[in-house]
C-alpha cells in the first residue's frame, strides 16, 4: 500500500493571505506561520504520516533511517522555535531511535522469534490512517445544522403549558450547587441580594435599550420604588457602562442624559 | 432570478428552519445577491399557502412576521407531544439556567467558561422558547454575541418576585 | 378507523411540531383509541414523504425515529438564519469520536493509543455534553477506567440510522 494515494487533505493553512502547503525547507517563514503548521498536527503519529507521505515512501517499508532524521530534525526545529514540546513527540523519537538501533546492530540472542522492529509502528501508523480517513468521511456525512435542518419546533395551537419541564426550586439550589463546586465563581461572597437586584436591573435596561435604542437616563428610574430603587438602578447602569454594554451620553453640560445601546 | 433551488422551496425551508417568525426583509436578507422582491415574496407566500390547504400546516402572518404553524384541530393528538426531553431536564439544562440567572446578563461563552465545556445549543433554544430567557442585547466583543437574561415568567414560574428572592450563594455554601 | 382528522395529517403535524424524532411507537401512542398499526403509520410516512417530493422537506428515520426535516442544499439560504454558525469541529475532536463510534465500547486509554496523544479532556466532556457519548460501564483493568460509547442522539445528528450506516473503512486501509 501506498499511503501517497491516500494524501487527501495535507496540512494546507493560509497565513497573512497566502496559501503555505508544506513544511518549509528553510525558516525564510514568520515564526508564527511555523507555529500554525506545527499545530496542524494532532500528535507524533499525524506528523510521521505526513513525513512518510511526503516522501512518497511505503508505509509497509519505511526506510528507517531517513525518517528518523528527519523526524529528529523536525523536533530540534521545534525546540528551536521554543515551542512546548508535547512528551508525546520526543516518546516516538525515542522510538524511532530504539528501532534504528535495533535495525543497525541486530540483537542476536531473540533474533529468531523477534519480528521487524518496524512491524508494530507500521502497525499502529495505518490504524491511525485508517481513523484519520475515516474522521475525514464523518466530517463529509450530512449533518444538521450544516446540511439539513432540523424542522424548529412549529407552533401548534395548542396550550404549551403542559410542554414546560417540572422543577422546582430545590433543584434549581442543587444545580447552582454543583456550579459552585464545579467553579468558584462566587468565592468573593460579592454577590448578595442586593447585587443580583442589580443583575436583574441590567438586564431590564438592556431590554428596554434594545427595544428603543436609546432611552433618557431618567425614565429608568420610578418614583414608587423609593431611594434603594433609584440606587439599584444607578448601580445596573454604571455597571452596564462599565462592562461596555450601554454607552451614556450627554449632548452638552447640562442637557438631558441618554443610555444607548452599544451598536446603532 | 435565478437560484440553484427554486424561490419557492428556499422560502418554504427557510420558514420551517426559522425558530422566529420571518418578516419579509428578513426572507429578502437570506439572499446574497438577486434579492427577490418583497411583492414576489408575499405573492410567492400566497402561493404556497395555496398549496397547503390538503396539508396539516400552513403560513401566518403574525405580528413580527410569517410562520408556519400546525392548523387548529390537531391539538388531540399534538398535546400529548413533547411531554419529555431529555434535554429539558438534564444537569446541563438547570446549570445553563442557573448561571443565567445568577449571572445575568451573560453571553454562551460565559457560561462556557463557568461550566468549562460548550453549551448545547439546544438547550438554550428551549429557555428561550419556554420564554425563561431572553436575548437583551449584543455584547461587543468579536462575533457580537448575544446577552442573555432570565425573563418575568421565569421568576412566575419559580413564584419569585424578584431574582433577588433567589437563594442567595452564600447561605448555599454553608450547606 | 376514523379520526376526525385524516391519518396522514395528523402524523404530518405530529412531525412538524414535535422537537424529537418520533418512532412508530410514540405516533401510534398520540392515539387514544382507534390505535393505528405501525405497518399502517410506516406505509402512511412513505405516501407522505411521496408527496413531499416536490417538496423543500422530507421526512427521514433516523436512529431514535421519524422526523421532518429541511433536504440537503438548502444550507446557504437557511445557515443565515437562527444566527447559528454551523459548527466545525476539530480534527482532534472528530478522531476521537471516530475511534469512539468504530471501536466502542473504548476507554480513554484505547483512544490515546491510536492516536498517539493524549486525550484532551475536554473534548470528552464536550462529547458526553452533547450527548453524542455516554459512559456504558467501567473497565475491569487498574483504574477502573470509563467506557465510552456513543448514543442515538449523535446518529440522529449526523442523519443515521444505525451504527452500521457509518462510512465503512475503506479497502486501501486495509494491511
Amino acid at each position: 500500500m501506498n499511503t501517497s494515494n491516500t494524501n487527501s487533505n495535507d496540512t494546507s493553512i493560509v497565513f497573512n493571505g497566502k496559501t503555505i502547503t508544506d513544511i518549509p525547507e528553510d525558516l525564510f517563514i514568520p515564526p508564527e506561520a511555523l507555529r500554525v503548521i506545527i499545530e496542524q498536527f494532532e500528535g507524533p503519529l499525524d506528523l510521521l504520516l505526513y513525513l512518510i507521505k511526503k516522501q512518497n515512501i511505503d508505509v509497509v517499508d519505511i526506510p528507517i533511517l531517513p525518517i528518523t532524521n528527519q523526524y529528529v530534525e523536525y523536533i530540534n526545529m521545534m525546540q528551536e522555535m521554543q515551542f512546548e514540546l508535547a512528551s508525546d513527540y520526543l516518546v516516538m523519537a525515542s522510538t524511532l531511535a530504539e528501532i534504528k538501533s535495533r535495525m543497525l546492530v541486530p540483537n542476536e540472542e531473540d533474533e529468531e522469534d523477534e519480528e521487524d522492529p518496524r512491524a508494530n509502528l507500521i502497525k499502529r501508523l495505518m490504524e491511525y490512517q485508517k481513523y484519520k480517513n475515516l474522521s475525514e468521511k464523518l466530517d463529509e456525512i450530512p449533518r444538521l445544522n450544516r446540511d439539513t435542518f432540523i424542522i424548529s419546533r412549529i407552533f401548534a395551537n395548542i396550550e404549551k403549558k403542559d410542554t414546560m419541564p417540572t422543577i422546582d426550586l430545590g433543584e434549581l439550589e442543587i444545580a447552582f450547587q454543583e456550579v459552585l463546586k464545579r467553579a468558584e465563581i462566587f468565592a468573593s461572597h460579592e454577590i448578595q441580594s442586593e447585587a443580583l437586584s442589580v443583575r436583574e436591573r441590567m438586564s431590564f435596561i438592556l431590554d428596554i435599550i434594545n427595544k428603543n435604542e436609546t432611552i433618557k437616563f431618567i425614565d429608568c428610574f420610578t418614583y414608587q420604588e423609593g431611594r434603594m430603587g433609584a440606587i439599584v438602578t444607578f448601580l445596573a447602569i454604571l455597571e452596564l457602562a462599565k462592562e461596555g454594554l450601554i454607552d451614556i451620553v450627554q449632548n452638552q453640560d447640562y442637557s438631558m442624559i441618554y443610555l444607548q445601546s452599544v451598536i446603532l | 432570478m435565478s437560484y440553484s433551488k427554486p424561490l419557492n422551496l428556499i422560502i418554504e425551508g427557510a420558514l420551517l428552519a426559522s425558530n422566529d417568525p420571518l418578516s419579509l426583509q428578513d426572507i429578502a436578507n437570506l439572499f446574497d445577491k438577486d434579492k427577490p422582491s418583497k411583492n414576489e415574496i408575499q405573492k410567492t407566500i400566497d402561493v404556497l399557502n395555496d398549496n397547503y390547504k390538503n396539508h396539516s400546516f400552513e403560513i401566518v402572518h403574525v405580528a413580527s412576521g410569517f410562520r408556519m404553524q400546525v392548523r387548529k384541530g390537531y391539538d388531540d393528538w399534538i398535546s400529548k407531544l413533547n411531554k419529555q426531553s431529555s434535554t429539558r431536564y438534564s444537569k446541563a439544562f438547570l446549570e445553563t439556567l442557573v448561571i443565567i440567572a445568577y449571572k445575568q446578563p451573560v453571553t454562551r461563552g460565559d457560561i462556557e467558561e463557568i461550566r468549562g465545556v460548550s453549551v448545547n445549543p439546544q438547550i438554550i433554544r428551549n429557555l428561550i422558547e419556554f420564554e425563561w430567557v431572553k436575548v437583551v442585547g449584543h455584547k461587543e466583543t468579536p462575533g457580537k454575541p448575544e446577552l442573555l437574561a432570565t425573563t418575568k415568567k421565569f421568576l412566575d414560574y419559580f413564584n419569585l418576585k424578584s431574582l433577588s428572592d433567589l437563594p442567595p450563594p452564600s447561605e448555599l455554601e454553608v450547606l
